[in-house]
């Protein structure tokens, strides 16, 4: 299984029977693929609608309905549409029940840094600092390293995305949870050690005694 | 008293250095003939607040592209690069604003508020040099309304006397920028007479659009 | 031509083709009767809609078209229908061109009072504050005097509507307007002095050297 | 997942000294069928935000006449005489908003905003005892976001999931409601498929709809 399926098959563990949920652009649109089955989940776009689902077939796209980043899309039937005020009335009104986003780094204070390099890619933050700030549960979901080098760091040196403490962070090897003492690390990835976790991250850990292993389907 | 108008004369109206709203996100929704006209005209030294600049060339990267842009107010510019570059080199001043953030700073000029409380950016470099207030012992950015002298707003369907309807995700920032200028010039798919609009799909009333431009020539 | 029908007649030719106007209960909902031929006005009544217009004929009254009072009204082609936020954020926002509201005291600031009798009357402001603060004019149509007292005072005693100068004052005896420097008197009505105006007047009235008389249609 | 509900258990989930949001306008848009279910289950030392209190025995006029209301947050009781009196007499605690106020607060409530910056209220009783703050230069009051335990909606149409559809005046305070409340019971006058209200002509979305009740029995 490569790094963004675990990410994603994780990820998608997390998701409730009923949930407004909006999953950042990249890694983060892979965990529809894994929806546990019975489950049903609304997943937001916002630029405006609730009930957004993949397009089922080829040459069915409609040039007035499309994802965050102007990719044709279709909607589930109980879907709504509405206009950029009311759909960041959702997300910061506390409506938004999961938001799934891609990180650069994310530190012991559970802060997330994730919309801009200075000096070398300046984006914009879109959505990003009103979806931390405003979600009920912010995931980060995003590769343990970068080229090597830990992302998840005593105190991130990139901007911030928003001084809230995000939920729950999961890599391809581990799951950790920021909490008011420190990053917990949860479950390690099936194969992964403990000690591997730990190597590859330069903020400390709070390690329990038992770690379990992360169950994945198949 | 029909609002519609030739595109020629509506364009016309906006002078150099105008600030102008434009609706659309990824260019789905933005009022493709009025970008094209005002590039066609010329125009240049224009303040633009928009979501984002589409792609290169693309809508509102049509703009970036002619060189009419002087400064930008938006939430995204990571998928046009020319905008980075132009942004890079200082030939467009930009203001990066969190996307619900410039929602709601829209939506305060339009509504006459004073400016709006959030919690998104405290903290962060979004607030610097801002006003912060507390409410109930928990800290706002205080971020002010914005307005501009015309917002360009694309729409489904028209009626002659500018009510207006939109469609799925090509609503997104037209309603609320077509209460927050001082002339509104709304471009719709059809235009459809006085009455064939249900009162409650009306999205934009009437008394706020000055001036009607069909999408199609 | 009773008190009453003289202010709605005067009020009714200060709207102008294609304003958006609020007409507050009582005496103001008589200016729909007098509207200049040629004239088309858009009534918004501020519990959702613009375009409303009296019921053509009894017995087509519907639960869900009332006006502010709760009176099943009726709407012309081209109306528009919206939630109450939508509706303040029009009168709010500067999109109003013009209300009319009654008063109970208007002073030499321009100031008006309309909304509590203190010990008294306490029916609530309503949406009176916010059409006073936030329409481009603001026209007070009410009778210059109650039982013989005047109601247009050098200060008014009553909790104000606002602290905004509204723009003009009609009642059964003159036209007056709101000035940086005082209240000017405009217009006197048919068969009525100078003299009749400023006795039942408290606030000092600025008078010009000619006053014309108010011109209505018959 | 149908959020339809027995009215019976929707409302015995409110208990006594609940804050509730009712919608509704001179009784217009009133979710009827609730506020009747309240009176019959005699819930009582309730705080109440709404514009009004409809006439007296009418609507939510018939909570204040059982005397279950301790607290009222609304724009105009000038209609009911009865809430005059209970005023009066200190039965009820009354505070009167202005009416765009009262839909900013409430809106503000359920969009995460810290207050609202308004104009409406300078310099009059209302602004006692409130925070202001000068944005460029311009002095506004700083109102603080309102939110119940619980919002009464009254829709036109609803789908089984919760999505709602308004109808001309009857909408007024009901949309904005729905998303300022921990717990919102919509009574709808007709409960259709899912998949049968248009995307667009969605008003309030499914998700923040906890209970569904029918209008008629």
């Amino acid at each position: 299984m490569d790094e963004k399926t675990i990410i994603a098959k994780r990820v998608a563990q997390e998701l409730r029977n009923g949930n407004l949920v909006n999953l950042g652009i990249g890694l983060p649109t892979l965990v529809t693929k894994y929806l546990p089955v019975g489950i049903q989940v609304f997943f937001q776009s916002e630029n405006g609608v609730i009930g957004m689902q993949p397009l089922p077939e080829p040459g069915v796209a409609a040039d007035a309905l499309t994802d965050a980043g102007g990719t044709p899309t279709s909607i589930i039937p109980g879907a709504g549409a509405f206009d950029s005020v009311t759909s960041f009335c959702l997300i910061r009104g506390g409506h938004l029940d999961v938001t799934v986003l891609g990180g650069l780094q994310v530190d012991e204070a559970g802060q997330l840094a994730n919309w801009m390099v200075p000096g070398k890619m300046v984006p914009g933050m879109g959505g990003a600092m009103d979806l931390v700030s405003g979600a009920k549960r912010v995931i980060v979901a995003m590769t343990h390293t970068a080229k090597g080098a830990p992302k998840i760091l005593k105190k991130c040196n990139l901007p911030l995305t928003s001084v809230r403490r995000v939920d729950l962070v999961v890599t391809e090897l581990a799951v950790i949870q920021p909490t008011e003492e420190g990053l917990v690390l949860l479950e390690v990835a099936d194969g992964v050690t403990v000690e591997q976790v730990v190597a590859a991250t330069e903020a400390r850990l709070i390690v329990p005694n038992t770690v379990p292993t992360m169950q994945l389907a198949a | 008293m029909s609002k519609v108008t030739a595109i020629e004369a509506a364009v016309a109206k906006i002078p150099d250095g105008a600030t102008l709203m434009i609706g659309g996100f990824m260019g789905v929704g933005s009022p493709h003939r009025l970008i094209d006209e005002l590039v066609r005209q010329g125009r240049k030294d224009l303040t633009i607040i928009a979501n984002d600049t589409a792609r290169p060339g693309v809508d509102i990267g049509k703009l970036i592209r002619a060189g009419a842009v002087k400064r930008l107010v938006a939430s995204h510019i990571g998928l046009n690069p020319e905008t980075q570059k132009q942004m890079i080199d200082g030939a467009i001043d930009v203001e990066l604003v969190p996307q619900g953030t410039l929602a709601e700073r829209i939506r305060a000029g339009g509504a006459g508020l004073g400016g709006v409380l959030t919690a998104t950016g405290v903290g962060t470099t979004v607030a610097e040099g801002k006003q912060t207030i507390d409410v109930k012992g928990k800290t706002f950015l205080v971020e002010e309304p914005l307005r501009a002298d015309f917002a360009l707003i694309s729409a489904w369907r028209a009626d002659y006397y500018g009510n207006l309807s939109y469609e799925l995700t090509a609503r997104n920032f037209n309603p609320v920028m077509a209460l927050a200028a001082d002339t509104v010039i709304a471009e719709a798919g059809e235009i459809v007479p006085v009455g064939l609009i249900p009162p409650d799909q009306v999205e934009t009333v009437s008394v706020v659009v000055d001036h009607l431009v069909a999408r199609s020539n």
